[in-house]
């Protein structure tokens, strides 16, 4: 029997006097993609940034593939399959786009940051190659990530998280900013992610999203988070039929 | 390929190089000396006391020696030891001196010297006078018209034997000051109360030490606290309250730079020296005349022996005659020390140190209410600094 | 015994509340304008020439004060517009390179203007003497001046910040530029003030400090050091922490340098204690700042949003 | 930055020119100049390491003088050793400037290990407080002279010769500039350099694609403490005499002008920035001893002027 791909019991995080998530429990099963909505400030981002370690919880634990990493550093969780995309896109801007997305590379082949080979040697040029193509930005991949227009850093941002080859992917608004022809490639995007196209299992993804109807059409699940609490979690027909939910938050959209 | 670009930029640089090489014209029939000193940061009055000095002593010569015209190039240090290492390198290499001069501080002399003596010009400190280089290292080209380190303190040490059977030892941390305390030490033979090193370079605020002083009463104190530890340390010590109380002693803390400030609140202390504004010879009384006329203040000590060294020169320079390539003649006609100096007698030791008196003084106004020092007493004659002894000059 | 802790306490909290007149300038244009600025020194050492020189004009301590307050305020003011408000924005090397240009160009120009031979401020003649604070223990006037003046400041400053209207704007600044500007604050001319306000404190503490440590060129970078030091233990942007790490800062190294001699006297063999003693209470300061930053990184009251 | 900007060209003209100077300069007989490019030359040394750490990586070190202090200090008490043995191993430069580089980087290694907790300004003031502590750790220690220092009883022997002969310094010194240049090109655009570049503005990114950033920041601190220790090494060579002053933080400030003068995070900044800065000071301060109220004004405006400076100005050349 194995492990659900995160397990989230009692997750506690404070801010000062206020509860960013109090009291969290949510199970992801392999494979799926959860999405989770809610107000600003409901503590979504907060949530991932403890699943990727970012933030150390005050209390609780999390469970990735059946193992506590509620209290490790953030590379190691990296390491254990862990990948997660920023609300605003965070590349490294004076890098080009084929070191933006090398680095992850090397790292899931287990390779050191070497001080004397060169930074694109060919088992990571073609993966690079591979995911640059993947995210529609080949023809660049020499700019420096800087340069690149909002759409094509948010669409690096993914690439990046997807770089170091992640089982459990946190997407943190992928949509956000993007315009409508840019919204469909970037739906398309996510389900090839999801595919996986390296010999595995299907890639479980978190997503926080305020696009609703990208929300419904993407998720296999929904969780509804409101002032750091998990409301209600489902499918998406349950969900949109759920009355605290169309009261707390669908209500006022 | 940019080869050609490269090759032309390359030419062009190396051009300007050699056009910046080749430099001033050297001038032959010139004395040419360097004077290394502090003319900026918190000490740059001390290197403008001396700057004023040579300058003075240059008219005292109408600005010739030996029938030659004299030019003088004066030098920031900024207290640092290797900005006093390329200025010395530059004076030396560059400008071709004949004579380096100045260097108040031990730490500068002793990282520049053998920039000017290995390439045999001559260098003759003014102020600092290390240890090294009296003794084991003492060089044939190297002249002091100061003092070694440790001779002035040991005068204090003789003074303290007469007047006092405790004493409380201050200084700051650092090399100078240790050995200033160790000169003390070694002549002073009743009891040490308690010695305190301050912190250096930047301790200013002494409220600890001298709450300590007050607790532990000694019957004196005796500090070493230079340029503007001096003021400072003067200032803190009335605000206290124990400039009555408790007899004050001190070596190189009060000179003329110090005393306009603190004048009032050292009035008659006690300190050491080899020379004083009141000393009764005729080359005194006109450098401290014109000096006073000319910059309406008092030379301080260090300014006295700018004076000698620019006096001790042109001594050398006269006796060959202006033959400035004779450096055999040049070398003992230094070593002769064949001029009128401000502290009346002066001769060289083996080790090129000046053999002289020490005496006591103190501070007092003169008729004009102005404060300057005055001799009480002669504490040593014609002494010999201990390191001498370790001296083997090679000729 | 006691009445000597006693007094060394007392200088060590007079020490703590010069250095906090220092750091709370750095630690509030620091905070508020994220700029760090190496020249603060320089209006420390500026306030204390223009007080070297207004006093004895003026004839009396107190005018001669003001007027170097408002004159070094002005400079800092002159800086903000020329300078310093270029930078705000800037990578915080930058700023660094910038303000120690401004070192340089102050240490030269008041050896220009003002001559090498440095300055002095003669103690004011009604705070001459010591007071018997407590019986036995005479403790100059003129130092627990300093030390009542200080308090008074920093009292001021606290008030100014967490109850005024001004202080309302400031700390707007200080969280969010651009909401403030909303709330009708003119963020330029409020940073301008605080700078200003910042150099009046630093001329303060180095008007202050003239009649005990003379006035000379150089004399910002001998305490700016510790200042900085002060800013970085108490956490940057809290006027707080700077207040609580001036007092420890104060407290320790005097503390340190009365009594550190004798406590290694006893534990250690006379001669490795006099070679020690020294060298460790010089870098017992530092030893205490990487001390704390080792445990907790952003100082002892990080301010949010730092 | 590859061989064929504008701004490496006139690098390479330079270090070509350099090259040439000893030869010129001995023709003009002018042997100061040998002295001065060299201390320049090991100041660019000096800058180079200090620009990995500070330029391409985000560790804006305020007490890397400290550094060029251990490398001296290693050579001086190694100096001091060969003397009293009156020569042998321990004379060479071979052995003397391995152990020194080797001395700094186990300094660098622990002052790192606690300094990279920090970040920003922080991270300047504990890297100061490490300098001051060595520059203190120097005055206390009197068998090496206290804050007077020592002159070196004898230079590092490099066969028959010493590193005591102005051309043989200066020649040493350039070579190992070159190759620290070369280094330094190789190094950033290595998957190490990346990481150290990335780390700067985007550490936790890094992180989160499992990269153990704190390592990789250790391990350049470490390697820029060593290089700068073999900087001092030459520097104590150079001027034949250590002390203290050589780690005070005024020694600092001067490297890191001259990183930033040069071009913060450009592979020749640092060999502009120390050109520029001992040729400014040589100039200047032979118009007026109050050099400095010209100098400062000159950085404030290469700051305002924003154009990364001096690597800088010649990208923003060719733009027009």
């Amino acid at each position: 029997m194995s492990s659900p791909a995160l397990e989230i019991i009692g997750l506690h995080k404070q801010f000062g006097g206020v509860a960013a998530n109090d009291g969290i429990d949510l199970i992801l099963e392999t494979g799926e993609i959860h999405a989770l909505i809610g107000p600003n400030g409901s503590g979504k981002t907060t949530l991932i940034n403890q699943i990727m370690g970012i933030l150390t919880p005050n209390s609780g634990e999390i469970h990735v593939f059946g193992q506590n990493v509620a209290h490790r550093p953030i590379h190691t969780r990296s390491k254990m399959g862990v990948g997660r995309s920023w609300q605003i896109p965070s590349v490294f801007p004076d890098l080009t786009v084929a070191e933006n997305v090398a680095f992850g590379v090397r790292a899931a082949l287990g390779l050191s940051a070497g001080w004397w080979t060169k930074a694109l040697t060919e088992d990571v040029t073609d993966r690079v190659d591979k995911l640059l193509g993947q995210a529609g930005l080949r023809q660049v991949m020499d700019a420096p990530a800087g340069d690149l227009s909002h759409a094509d850093q948010r669409k690096l941002d993914v690439a990046i998280a997807l770089s170091s080859d992640p089982i459990l992917v946190l997407l943190d608004e992928p949509l956000a900013g993007l315009g409508a022809d840019e919204t469909t490639h970037m739906l398309t995007y996510i389900r090839k992610i999801r595919a996986n196209s390296t010999p595995g299992p299907k890639r479980t993804i978190v997503l926080i999203e305020h696009d609703m109807d990208a929300v419904f059409a993407l998720s296999d699940r929904i969780s509804v988070l409101v002032e750091g609490k998990i409301v209600a979690t489902g499918t998406p027909q349950e969900i949109g039929q759920n009355p605290i939910v169309q009261h707390a938050y669908l209500g006022e959209a | 390929m940019n080869l050609r670009g490269i090759g032309i930029l390359a030419a062009l640089a190396v051009a300007a190089l050699v056009f910046w090489v080749t430099g001033p014209p050297n001038q032959p029939d010139q004395v040419r000396i360097g004077f290394v000193t502090t003319l900026t940061t918190g000490t740059g009055v001390i290197g403008a006391d001396m700057r004023d000095a040579f300058e003075l002593a240059l008219d005292h010569m109408g600005r010739t020696m030996g029938g030659l015209d004299v030019s003088v190039s004066y030098e920031d240090d900024a207290v640092d030891p290797s900005i006093g290492r390329q200025k010395t390198e530059r004076l030396v290499q560059r400008d071709k001196v004949h004579f380096v001069s100045g260097f108040i501080w031990s730490n500068v002399l002793l990282a520049s010297y053998q920039a000017a003596t290995d390439n045999d010009v001559f260098l003759i400190g003014a102020n600092a006078g290390p240890s090294q280089l009296a003794g084991e290292a003492c060089n044939r080209n190297f002249f002091s018209t100061s003092w070694q380190n440790d001779q002035t303190t040991m005068a204090m040490g003789e003074v303290l034997n007469d007047q006092v059977s405790t004493v409380y030892v201050m200084a700051p941390n650092y090399a100078a000051g240790r050995n200033m305390i160790a000169g003390v030490e070694r002549t002073f033979q009743g009891e040490i109360a308690d010695k305190t090193l301050t912190q250096f370079p930047d301790q200013l605020d002494f409220a600890a030490e001298l709450a300590n002083i007050r607790a532990a009463s000694p019957e004196a104190v005796w500090v070493f606290y230079p340029g503007n530890f001096g003021t400072q340390f003067f200032q803190q010590y009335s605000q206290a309250g124990l400039l009555g109380e408790i007899p004050l002693y001190s070596t190189f803390s009060i000179d003329a730079l110090n005393l306009p400030q603190i004048g009032e609140l050292v009035e008659g202390t006690q300190m050491t020296q080899s020379w004083s504004p009141d000393m009764d010879n005729p080359a005194n009384q006109k450098f401290v005349g014109d000096f006073r006329a000319k910059y309406g203040r008092y030379p301080s000590f260090y300014a006295a022996q700018a004076y000698d060294a620019a006096m001790l020169i042109r001594s050398a320079v006269e006796a060959v005659e202006g033959d400035l390539e004779d450096l055999n003649g040049l070398r003992q006609a230094l070593a002769r020390a064949d001029f009128q100096s401000v502290r009346g007698k002066f001769s060289f030791g083996e080790n090129h140190f000046p053999i002289q008196d020490f005496f006591l003084r103190e501070v007092v106004r003169d008729a004009d209410g102005a404060f300057t020092t005055r001799i009480v007493d002669v504490v040593y004659s014609d002494h010999v600094d201990p390191y001498a002894k370790d001296c083997s000059m090679q000729p | 015994m006691m009445t000597l802790v006693f007094e060394q306490a007392l200088n060590g909290v007079q020490l703590g509340v010069l250095l906090f007149l220092l750091a709370a300038g750095l630690t509030l244009v620091f905070g508020i304008m994220n700029f760090v600025n190496l020249a603060h020194g320089s209006l420390y050492m500026v306030g204390a020439y223009f007080a070297a020189t207004f006093i004895p004009w003026s004839g009396s301590f107190i005018v001669g004060a003001l007027l170097a307050l408002a004159a070094t305020a002005a400079v800092g003011m002159a800086l903000e517009v020329l300078i310093f408000r270029r930078l705000y924005h800037r990578d915080h090397m930058d700023q660094v390179l910038a303000t120690f240009g401004l070192i340089l160009f102050f240490n030269e120009l008041v050896l220009m203007v003002w001559g090498p031979a440095g300055l002095s401020i003669a103690v004011p003649s009604w705070l001459v003497g010591q007071v018997n604070i407590i019986p036995g223990v005479p403790y100059p006037a003129y130092r627990l001046a300093v030390l009542v003046t200080g308090l008074a400041a920093a009292a001021f400053l606290y008030v100014l910040v967490s109850r005024t209207r001004t202080g309302m704007r400031i700390r707007a600044g200080a969280s969010d530029q651009q909401m403030a500007q909303a709330l009708g604050v003119d963020i330029k001319l409020l940073f301008t003030g605080i700078v200003g306000l910042g150099a009046a404190l630093a001329a303060l503490a180095g008007l202050l400090a003239a009649p005990l440590r003379s006035v000379y060129a150089g004399m910002g970078e001998d305490i700016l050091v510790l200042a900085f030091v002060v800013v970085v233990i108490g956490g940057i942007g809290s006027i707080r922490g700077a207040f609580v790490a001036a007092l420890g800062v104060g407290l320790i190294d005097t503390v340190g340098r009365a009594f550190l001699p004798r406590v290694l006297d006893a534990l250690l063999s006379d001669q490795i204690a006099d070679a020690v003693a020294p060298a460790l209470s010089t870098t017992l300061i530092y030893l205490t700042m990487v001390v704390v930053l080792a445990i907790r990184p952003r100082g002892l009251f990080p301010a949010p949003g730092q | 930055m590859t061989p064929t900007t504008p701004a490496s060209r006139w690098a390479i003209a330079l270090l070509i020119a350099l090259a040439a100077a000893p030869v010129f300069s001995a023709l003009a007989g002018q042997t100061f100049y040998v002295f001065l490019l060299s201390k320049m030359m090991i100041l660019a040394l000096a800058g180079v390491s200090l620009n990995w750490i500070l330029g391409y990586g985000n560790m804006p070190s305020f007490g890397h003088a400290g550094f060029l202090g251990i490398g001296a200090y290693s050579v001086a008490i190694m100096s001091m050793r060969a003397a009293e043995a009156q020569g042998g191993w321990l004379a060479t430069a071979f052995v003397q400037l391995p152990i020194a580089t080797l001395a700094a980087a186990i300094a660098a290694i622990i002052i790192g290990a606690v300094s990279l907790r920090t970040r920003g300004v922080y991270f300047i003031m504990i890297t100061l407080a490490f300098g001051q502590m060595l520059f203190s750790l120097g005055v206390a220690l009197e068998p090496l002279g206290g804050d007077d220092g020592m002159t070196l009883p004898m230079y590092s022997t490099l066969g028959p010769a010493d590193l005591s002969s102005g051309p043989v310094l200066y020649y040493v010194v350039l070579g190992l500039l070159v190759l620290a240049l070369a280094g330094s090109h190789r190094l950033m655009q290595s998957p190490f350099g990346a990481v150290i570049r990335g780390a700067k503005s985007n550490e936790t990114r890094l992180e989160a694609l499992g990269v153990p950033t704190y390592r990789y920041r250790l391990a350049a601190f470490a390697l820029a403490g060593a290089v700068c220790g073999l900087a001092g090494a030459l520097l104590a060579n150079q001027g034949g005499y250590v002390s203290p002053a050589l780690a005070a933080w005024t020694h600092s400030a001067e490297l890191v002008v001259i990183v930033l003068l040069g071009g913060a995070g450009t592979l020749f900044g640092p060999l502009f920035g120390a050109l520029a800065v001992v040729g400014l000071e040589e100039i200047l301060s032979q118009l007026t001893e109050h050099w400095r109220i010209i100098f400062g004004p000159i950085l404030i405006l290469v700051v305002l002027a924003n154009r990364g400076g001096i690597s800088g100005l010649f990208r923003a050349r060719t733009n027009v």
